[in-house]
């Protein structure tokens, strides 16, 4: 079970990361890209984080939904239609209630990453935020398969994300704006997939955080 | 990082003040979302042409709304394309009844939210295309990759669009000539320094000062690659070659069907630019080269394409689609037929191109 | 030096080569004297309007010959006014026997040379007036010294001449008009950075990341003023207030007496710009400075104008009269009247100014 | 006495000075100006020195003729006018022969001074290139009326252009583009001054080489 508020502090707690890492992200665009991806996702996630506020009433579907339309019109680039369709796809999946089922979560990411790879079209090994979402899908999916605690399995998620998002290094990239350099996109982190770990290590602290307290 | 600017989070809302009041003769400026249109929008039964992106290519897009070509622009925050809503509410406000183009520029950013910005307006009625400009000959890969950037002939579709619609043209026969621009099209382009994003406050790449980029996009992003800086004449000559040399293009591009009512993908081939064609010629400053310098690289250009057996039918030289204070140059060149060239010389009103 | 160039000693023709064939439907370049002119000059009966300068500030002058502007511009080496026999020859060339006005730019060389070049040319039975634009409010003392440089009002006295000549004023009425131009205007000018001629290779001057100039030329020269960097609003309302508190401003004028048959010494005083006029407001890049910067500065202009107000019946932003890749801004405002206001609204047809 | 050998030789050795000293003299005009008086002298005496090839057959008045309207057609700016009229003023102030007295040098330098002066109406001290040559002149008038040695004369004349220039240094311009500085233009030597100085000095030269031949 994930409860609203876990939601509400993964979300804060993304929005925390991306301020912090705003430098760092845009310094990895800057490389491969146009040096603005920190900017988009800072950008748009202080205004999920201005948003929640007047969503203390709604469920977690709605919630999400917010945050995939925040998303769409704040961020901008190729960060914002594909992180707000995440979250849109995702929202679209659960039910409205105020807390989800681990199953629900696994859902949320499916379908989630199902709706980023139709809209940006983009497959495991393109240098893209796919190839931490991916990994870290299945790692959760497995996990929930096997019953474990959600802490652990977000815990596992997130150690597969980051390890998706190192292996993008040596990558040449075949999508986005990165994929203009070929071969001179190689020995560079994504910044996209890294921000997309940020994301799920988000939620990984923000599930075990709450249960510990 | 030395700018006129203020706060940098202002910098945009205060620039489009400015922009709106500058030329509140042409056009108006919305704000929340944020895009510029024709004061005189909707103009009933024709058909309203939308671009957009991000903002740091001045005059590019705003600079192109008024009568003779856009209907609206939609700039997204510098250097990052604007968001499904801006063109969305664009296409509402400016839709006289005979439907709406989108010209979009070939970024993953671009495509996608403009492709979501399209689906929205559907729901509410209007019939929108999307047709992406795809013209930067520098990338070369394309089957698995985002392919070729939208460079100098988006300003010409844009320009050739906007007459054909005053001329009554239909929203399938706009969406047709759109693309023969896009096809007959090709762009390249080099920086001899970066540029500095507000937001940044440091340069978007770091380059000596004994060394160029080649093949670089608008978006002060580092180019296909980096070599020993060379005289004009030298780097005029890249650029031409990499226009008339290159290969038939062929990619896919995502496209609206109204028969599927749905997305395709649709292949399509680049028209070659050779011996006995016709073109309009463009030399665009990246924004901070002098103009004199541009008349520099004209010369060899003018000289290179005669050599060629082109002949330049029209000529462009200046700041059409630009990279904040970036030094460079790109050029461009839209082979073309009497249909393309009347359009081309038709009267046209904006802030950015007046005839 | 990043330059788009070739060998430093042909910088100047080569460019000049190419705007010749990029503007070939509005003009034609002679070599050696240099100069550019109208194509269907002379115009019988029409008073002939020649100005010239240093190059280095495109499109300033030679972006301004055609119809309805220029008949003839005279550009010198990169910063340094042109010699006598250029304006001598283009006084022949385009003099359709109306006479000739001479529109000069206040530098020492400038007025020289014009002078040196009226005098050759009244020998040839042509009628020349020169007409002195001292614009720039920054220079304050001006009875023992080579008084205010020609800025931004320059590039008005050439629009607006010209359309009067096209009207059919004669050289007297055009003379009068011109020299009311100069009276109505100010301007006043600000560098971030310098700028790099290629005979030299180095900056014109040193400045700091932190440090601009106020009060500068278009010459590359340093300013009156050297201070800490300000934000947009500081500096526009620095250069507002520069030509807003002018105070009458008198100087000794040398201009030509066809009275007298002999040059003299004319006392002139500009008209201040105050509460209830309305003017033609110019925000101009130095060269280098986005377009986008220059609306964040017309923003506070304006309100700046308005407090004061003022009215802006027209404006201008972009780039008139530039120093190469100086990153700056200047603001011209003309006091204007019915008159001027006509002929600055006229058909213009230059590379640097379509309407 | 003075020789056209010895006029040709001082415009020779004033085209090595000015393309020696061209970027020093650019310099001094960066400072104070804007940089160009270096390139511009420098272009002038160049193409003097290439002209003086067609001149074998020329009067020394016919040379310096050809000097004025070389350097008018050539050196735009400020400079062109100016030393073009020292040269137009003072060759109009001599015999056309192929050797002039040193009452005709003096003539010519109090002619062609005179003409700077009507041309750009600068007085001394306005800290401009009259700042050197009227010194220069003032003392060669004093030597030639003392019946000095012409050598001897133009030595003195060359070392009274050097203290002018000097005497610029601590000078507010009041004319030519300087003046725009203001007080600003102080503790700068005046790019003008300092290529009269030149002018004058070249010509002592090419007078004491030629006597001591
Ligand atoms: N087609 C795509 N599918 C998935 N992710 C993509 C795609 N294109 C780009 N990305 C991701 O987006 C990131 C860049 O985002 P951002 O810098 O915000 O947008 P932009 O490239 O428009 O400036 C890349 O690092 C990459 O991970
Ligand atoms: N009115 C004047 N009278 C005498 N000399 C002048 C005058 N104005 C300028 N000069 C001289 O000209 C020099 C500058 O020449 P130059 O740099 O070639 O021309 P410009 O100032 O047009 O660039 C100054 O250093 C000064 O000595
Ligand atoms: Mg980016
Ligand atoms: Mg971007
Ligand atoms: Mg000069
Ligand atoms: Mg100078």
């Amino acid at each position: 079970m994930i409860t609203k508020q876990e939601i509400i502090n993964w979300l804060e707690r993304a929005g925390e990361i991306y301020e912090k890492q705003r430098g760092y992200l845009t310094e990895l665009d800057k490389a491969i890209g146009d040096a603005d991806h920190g900017n988009n996702m800072n950008r748009g996630f202080q205004k999920v984080t201005e948003n929640l506020a007047d969503h203390s009433d709604s469920d977690i579907k709605n919630i999400l939904s917010m945050v995939a339309k925040t998303l769409i019109s704040s961020v901008g680039g190729a960060a914002g239609p594909l992180y707000g369709t995440l979250f849109l796809k995702g929202a679209g999946s659960i039910d409205a209630s105020d807390e989800i089922s681990d199953s629900d979560l696994l859902h949320f990411w499916e379908e989630g990453i199902k709706g980023v790879q139709a809209r940006g079209r983009a497959e495991a090994g393109d240098k893209t935020m796919i190839d931490s979402l991916l990994p870290a899908l299945e790692t959760l999916k497995q996990s929930i398969g096997n019953n474990e605690e959600i802490t652990k399995a977000l815990e596992k998620a997130a150690q597969s994300a980051k390890k998706g998002m190192e292996e993008t290094i040596p990558l040449i990239a075949k999508k986005g704006r990165a994929s203009y350099l070929g071969e001179r996109s190689k020995e560079h982190q994504d910044p996209g997939a890294t921000s997309s770990y940020y994301l799920v290590s988000a939620l990984a602290e923000a599930v075990s955080n709450n249960s510990s307290e | 990082m030395k700018k006129l600017i203020n706060k940098v989070d202002d910098v945009l809302n205060e620039q489009l003040k400015g922009f709106a009041s500058a030329h509140n003769d042409l056009l108006k400026v919305n704000f929340e979302p944020t895009f510029a249109y024709r004061k005189d929008a909707p103009i009933k039964n024709k058909v309203a042409l939308i671009s957009g992106g991000g903002s740091g290519h001045e005059p590019l897009h705003n600079g192109y709304v008024g009568s003779g070509m856009l209907d609206a622009a939609c700039p997204g925050e510098i250097f990052t394309s604007p968001t499904p809503d801006q063109m969305y509410e664009a296409a509402k406000k400016v839709d006289g009844g005979a439907g709406v183009l989108f010209i979009v520029k070939n970024y993953t950013g671009d495509v996608m939210n403009f492709e979501m910005a399209a689906d929205m307006a559907r729901e509410d009625g209007i019939d929108v295309r999307n047709v992406i400009i795809d013209d930067d000959v520098a990338v070369k890969d394309s089957l698995f990759t985002a392919g070729r950037r939208g460079m100098g002939v988006t300003v010409l579709a844009e320009k050739i669009c906007g007459a054909a619609a005053d001329a009554g043209y239909d929203l399938d026969q706009i969406e047709a000539l759109c693309r023969k621009v896009n096809r007959h099209g090709k762009s390249m382009g080099m920086a001899l320094t970066a540029c500095i994003t507000p937001a940044n406050g440091t340069p978007s790449f770091d380059l000596d000062e004994n060394k160029m980029e080649i093949g670089i996009g608008i978006h002060g992003e580092p180019g296909v690659e980096r070599m020993e800086l060379k005289s004009a004449n030298e780097i005029t000559q890249m650029l031409v070659s990499g226009i008339l040399d290159d290969e038939n293009y062929t990619r896919k591009l995502h496209e609206w069907s109204s028969d599927k009512n749905d997305w395709v993908d649709v292949k399509v081939t680049d028209e070659p630019i050779g011996n006995g064609d016709r073109v309009i010629a463009m030399v665009n400053s990246m924004g901070g080269t002098p103009i004199s310098e541009l008349y520099g690289v004209y010369s060899k250009m003018e000289e290179l394409l005669e050599a060629a057996g082109i002949e330049i039918a029209r000529s462009m030289v200046g700041h059409y689609i630009t990279s904040l204070e970036m030094q460079g140059v790109s050029i461009t060149l839209l082979k073309v037929d009497n249909e393309l060239l009347k359009f081309y010389d038709a009267p046209v009103h904006t802030p950015g191109w007046h005839q």
